[in-house]
């Protein structure tokens, strides 16, 4: 029995029981094709089926939105999601498409849309039948969110949304936009209001990928022309849409009320310390085996440590004794494993030497040349969702007290 | 066995930690600290070894020196987390005290399984203030160096040689010494007082603890003194091993915090162009780094600790880990603390130089992240 | 030899370089690097050697493939300050072209002695394109690592196997092959359309270069396609292997710079949270550290590049400190121009990218930091 | 011939010579004690008697302020002290001990004195007969000096001086101090004004040695209490305190008009790396020659890759060809040797492993301990004269042109 359910009340023992039977019962057949890492990098129909066809099913079952109430297309059972979860990952499940509108759509719209909206919008974003982005980033405004410009003008009993998202992972299959607009020049926190924006085949809305730096796409940029909404897409009061963004933000950090789905990276795999320990078996530097290398070895054990030490910080998280601010570990979450994963692909890189050089397109690169294009890409996650250096102050502040750096 | 969630850190032990930070808190208070090591600062002054030795009486009082000796040998059984624990607090005040010593040594001795070891393992529990002396000539880091030569002469043992690096050695009463004869490495327990011992201090930077050399010209002890026989000595030494390396990273974690938490309180209050310090990111910024190592370096000494106690097999990695971890941490964090502070803190009126050198001192005992990490590697790719 | 003060880097030298800034400015502007290499950004497409070829001719009429050629073989004989100065505007401007690859094969042809090397030289001062083929089945950085074998047949030599990480091969009417014999290692001439020889472009990260394998089945040369006979090719390429490194790292200074400009002038002009981001410590002081990184390699660039031709005993020393100071600073500045960009830096359509994926790729090329470091101990320590 | 002689003038060459030949003959006899690394760590009367002598026979025989005006004691050659320096580095010579008098004081009092003061100071400073500090730094104005508090208020024809100056090094020693104090609160920098103020054994003046990390004195604090000065005391108007500041810092940073004596580090001795490859053979790391572990090899690699860039800095800052931008590589002085003094400090510790806790006392400890110690001094010079932390301000700002952090 897993340490977790030892725990268990009856009826979480009953429902962990149920997940894990219907798990067993109900895991899709593996793929003939390689799965993305991540929901957010799935670029190709197929795929996209598949995790739909796979979400609606868990659904289905029961071991989505568990937390929700029943009206909303929930399964009413407070406090259940963690459980569903702690059986997904145990299952070695591919993750869920719908990943943005679980994570950051869903427990906003739950906490700030009108009943109507609720209704509508939460039941199809918990089967995946709708896939669902979200619009924060503009050009002008990245770290600073706060200075978003993309403006709504009321005109008669309708709104006109003219602007440019960035970033806009998943809009390229997505109905639906959580978007945090300008409402207001006046001020730059209470000027801003929060709508869902309709974003798939609609006059006014152009949807265009953005190529990242390894080639590949996977985001996208979102263009509003004189998009035409009503009154009724909007989430709480003209003006609050800081408010209701700092909702979205609280749960994208885990932090929130509503527990979603097990949906970010999967869980299952080798360690990143196991890969270089391969990875420096195979490759020899500078003609010899590259795990006999002073330098790799102390570079390996660096990664190895740091892996562990995240790790252990997660177990630690839930040890009050041994944690005595609560969200001290939790809010390192974000930069600590971003920047781990990237010094792994720097050190996969120096323990390749000359081979580093070979992409993923080249038969002689090891490991089929995905470390130059995970440490490309490794960017992309000390950037997006609050750069690295925006977690630093957050965690100055928001932590350890200190002024504000803005 | 599985490890447990919590690190086997539960109610009792949290109970203990928080009677430490009470008592610590209390009797080895920076106001405290200052008085008895920032005395005379002259640095060529003779060393000395300084500790309150009412509260030490007060410690072996609360049981602490019986903290780690399992039940059988009359101790209290306390886990390696409890331990750990207990060696972050004391870190956390670079509290001079025998207590650290003590605790190193008992884990050596109940590691070993001679006649002797029980009747050694009470002395240490009801106060005898003991030291470990397992280091040779050269300092070396792995845990079999000594140099210190046996010969046995009738029923008795006769010791001869240098042991060096010996942790607040000017406080003990009694030391456990690691010696060499033809059959390998033995352990014996020398009392400080023992015809040809002679203790010397060394003169070192770290004031909050002391450090000496025992030179040992053909002292003979009785049979008694054999806590570990001869070729037994490197195993249980071996065994032993990734508990040293926990209290000693235990210590730079305790020590890190306090580091973190004054240069913090620093910069929330010092203004400078009309800002508190904290508001300028080349000082926030650094500051959030220390913490992002501290954590990680706790962790991981929770969880060496929670290996040594239920999955031995992996107690050295982990231990190994966290001593690397905390190396690493006490030298970014001991870095960062002096400079951020700026001017005062390159003065010895503030109080940042002591977890400074405490924290450069422990970097080194039994090895620093470098050498951790190559013994680490020992284990993940042979 | 007295060293010069200025490095060799004197009037003449400077108008050189002044002329490659203003023509490479232009046929290498940031708008025709983009069009040219900056297309089709699938990952997963076929390789291809893309460069501007009417821009190569011009710059075989200026003269600058007869550079670093001496003067008594027919080149011009300017010394190796004017070639790493060369190499560093090329990198300034990630520049794609047969130049670098003629600049190193020059280098090494130069310091022949067979009968065939001035042809040769003559051929390369004329615009051959030409690339250095030296490196072995395992890309090991060691110069003599070439595992290519070389059979005598009559009058004629032999050679078979693979030769890998051939810079700019795509390039080549030519390759200078390192091959290896009874005797120890040779140097030919190898025809690009020689029967038997097959060149496969690598698919690499970098596309402001190319990179070749090359498979030679038995390939049949005359006597007249050695360069260095075999037992002299190890010291002939010991022998040019400083100025190797140096102007690879004089390519990553050049880079570097660029970077370290972009970003600046990004901090200057994006503003968030109403202040341009270089009122930001946390991205001013990371300039300012790119900055230092850089003027530290630029300054051992051209020490080195003046040691080789003033004081050789010296010029494997600076040269492997240039190359790891220049390897680490290029591996800083490409990481920093990225991240300090934000989102933007991370689109294909910024043009970070190009400087940041070709000083990753010279970061390897004849080994890191890390590897120079440890030969640079071997020249300081033994 | 070295380098730079080669580019002398006739005029240049004779006083070289000149030079050349007085140091041969007046180099003064070895001392039987050792000197401190830097001038402002003399704490012994004995060997401050010995520089100060020796300083007094350099200046009699014409190689001290020779670029000063005859009117003020000086040699009346301007640029020759350059000659005279390099002379001095080469002839391997003590430092002089009136450091802080010579660099900043002197073209201070040059630039912004009146005639009495310049004809009454400028020649003791010179000849060393009388040794001068620099009240700058309060305990509230650190980076920070513009905020300095120290109050000095007109009372009659009179100003009385109250406050507290500190890290006054040399004070123990001087008969004067230049100060930057405020005269006014109504503006920050409008607001101070430039004294020379008496310290030596004078009513109102108290001077405590404060003790460093290491435990050694060497600065003081300087404390105020009524202190009266006449009003002739004062350096240029009132008010105009921040731009005397400026000439002084500008010298203090090497980059002023007046070219003071080499005053600073000796350059006699061994490269960093030179005594950190002797410690490592001689040292052993875990029973092993440190010399041979791979990760000490590459610490000391580095360390020698830095300090060779560094001087090779040195050099190509000379060649105008090479440097775009003419105070680039200067301003970068302060924060890169220090920073790499700091380094190589470490890396030594990181050798003697074990042994890098024994401090100077211990008979047993390598190097006589001086590692530990010059690592906690290295502190200092990462803090003191503008922090590692403002110089990158500067040097963002001023080289670069980004945007003031404060």
């Amino acid at each position: 029995m897993s340490q977790a359910a030892k725990k268990d009340t009856p009826e979480q023992a009953e429902y962990r029981a149920y997940c894990r039977k219907w798990i067993e019962e109900n895991r899709p057949e593996e793929p003939d094709f390689r799965l993305p890492l991540q929901a957010i990098e799935v670029m190709d129909e197929g795929v996209k089926e598949y995790l739909q066809t796979w979400q609606k099913k868990a659904y289905d079952g029961g071991l989505i939105g568990v937390d929700y109430p029943t009206e909303y297309g929930g399964g009413g059972k407070s406090g259940m999601q963690t459980i569903a979860n702690q059986e997904l990952a145990a299952g070695d499940v591919p993750y869920f498409i719908n990943v943005i509108g679980l994570g950051m759509c869903a427990p906003t719209i739950f906490h700030h849309a009108s009943e109507e909206l609720k209704r509508r919008f939460i039941p199809q974003i918990l089967s995946g039948e709708m896939i669902w982005c979200q619009g924060f980033s503009e050009p002008g405004a990245g770290s600073d969110l706060a200075s978003c410009n993309t403006s709504v003008v009321k005109k008669g009993d309708k709104w006109i949304v003219n602007g440019h998202k960035v970033w806009t992972s998943l809009a390229h299959y997505a109905g639906w936009m959580i978007a945090l607009v300008r409402t207001s020049n006046h001020d730059k926190y209470k000027g801003l209001s929060f709508f869902v924006l309709p974003v798939q085949d609609t006059k006014g809305v152009t949807i265009r990928p953005l190529i990242k730096i390894t080639g590949e796409t996977g985001f996208n940029e979102v263009i509003f022309e004189d998009l035409e909404v009503p009154d009724s897409y909007r989430l709480d009061d003209v003006g609050k849409g800081w408010t209701v963004a700092m909702t979205t933000l609280t749960h994208e950090r885990g932090a929130g009320t509503l527990v979603g789905p097990n949906t970010g990276m999967s869980a299952r795999g080798a360690t990143r310390t196991q890969r270089l320990l391969e990875l420096a078996k195979k490759c020899r530097r500078n003609g010899k085996p590259a795990i006999d290398d002073p330098f790799i070895r102390d570079r390996i054990a660096l990664v190895a440590v740091w892996e562990e030490g995240l790790a252990q910080n997660q177990r630690r998280a839930k040890v009050p004794g041994l944690t005595d601010d609560p969200m001290r570990i939790p809010l390192q979450g974000k930069v600590s494993f971003t920047e781990l994963a990237q010094l792994a692909a720097t050190v996969a890189l120096e323990i390749e030497g000359q081979a580093s050089s070979l992409y993923i397109a080249d038969p002689m690169a090891p490991d089929s040349g995905t470390w130059p294009l995970t440490f490309l890409n490794s960017y992309g996650n000390t950037i997006a969702a609050g750069t690295s250096e925006v977690q630093r102050n957050i965690l100055g502040e928001r932590v350890l007290g200190m002024a504000k750096s803005k | 066995m599985a490890q447990p969630k919590d690190f086997g850190f539960g109610e009792d032990e949290k109970m203990v930690r928080d009677s430490a930070r009470k008592f610590i808190g209390e009797h080895g208070s920076i106001e405290k600290l200052r008085k008895l090591v920032g005395g005379d600062p002259d640095p060529e002054k003779s060393p000395e070894s300084l500790y309150d030795a009412p509260a030490w009486e007060q410690i072996v009082e609360l049981g602490w020196t019986a903290l780690a000796i399992p039940e059988e040998a009359g101790g209290v059984g306390m886990n390696m987390a409890t331990v750990a624990a207990l060696a972050e607090v004391v870190g956390g005040h670079a509290f001079p005290s025998p207590l650290i010593a003590s605790l190193l040594t008992t884990l050596v001795v109940r590691e070993a399984s001679g006649e002797n070891r029980n009747e050694l393992l009470g002395e240490i529990a009801e106060g005898k203030r003991v030291a470990l002396a397992v280091t040779g000539n050269e300092g070396a880091w792995d845990i079999d160096s000594a140099t210190i030569e046996v010969a046995a002469s009738g029923g008795s043992v006769v010791l001869s040689g240098f042991s060096r690096y010996v942790q607040d050695g000017g406080k003990a009463e009694l030391f456990l010494v690691a010696g060499r004869s033809a059959a390998g490495l033995g352990l014996y327990a020398v009392p400080a007082d023992a015809k040809g011992l002679k203790v010397t201090l060394d003169q070192i930077v770290d004031r909050t603890r002391d450090q000496a050399t025992l030179e040992l010209d053909g002292v003979e002890l009785p049979a008694s003194a054999v806590i570990a026989a001869p070729a037994d000595g490197t195993q249980v030494l071996e065994k032993a091993l990734p508990a040293l390396l926990t209290v000693v990273a235990a210590d730079m974690v305790g020590a890190s915090e306090w580091q973190l938490q004054t240069t913090t309180e620093y910069a929330k209050t010092r203004e400078q162009f009309n800002h508190p310090l904290g508001f300028f990111q080349a000082v926030k910024h650094p500051i959030v780094n220390m913490m992002l190592e501290i954590d990680k370096a706790k962790s991981l000494v929770y969880a060496a600790a929670s290996a040594i106690d239920n999955k031995p097999e992996n107690a050295e990695r982990f231990a190994r880990m966290a001593k690397a971890q905390a190396s690493d941490t006490a030298a970014f964090c001991s870095d960062r603390s002096v400079q951020l502070h700026g001017g005062i803190g390159f003065t010895w009126e503030c109080d940042v130089h002591f977890f400074f050198k405490r924290n450069k001192h422990n970097q080194f005992l039994f090895g620093d992240g470098a050498y951790q990490r190559s013994k680490l590697m020992k284990i993940l790719a042979g």
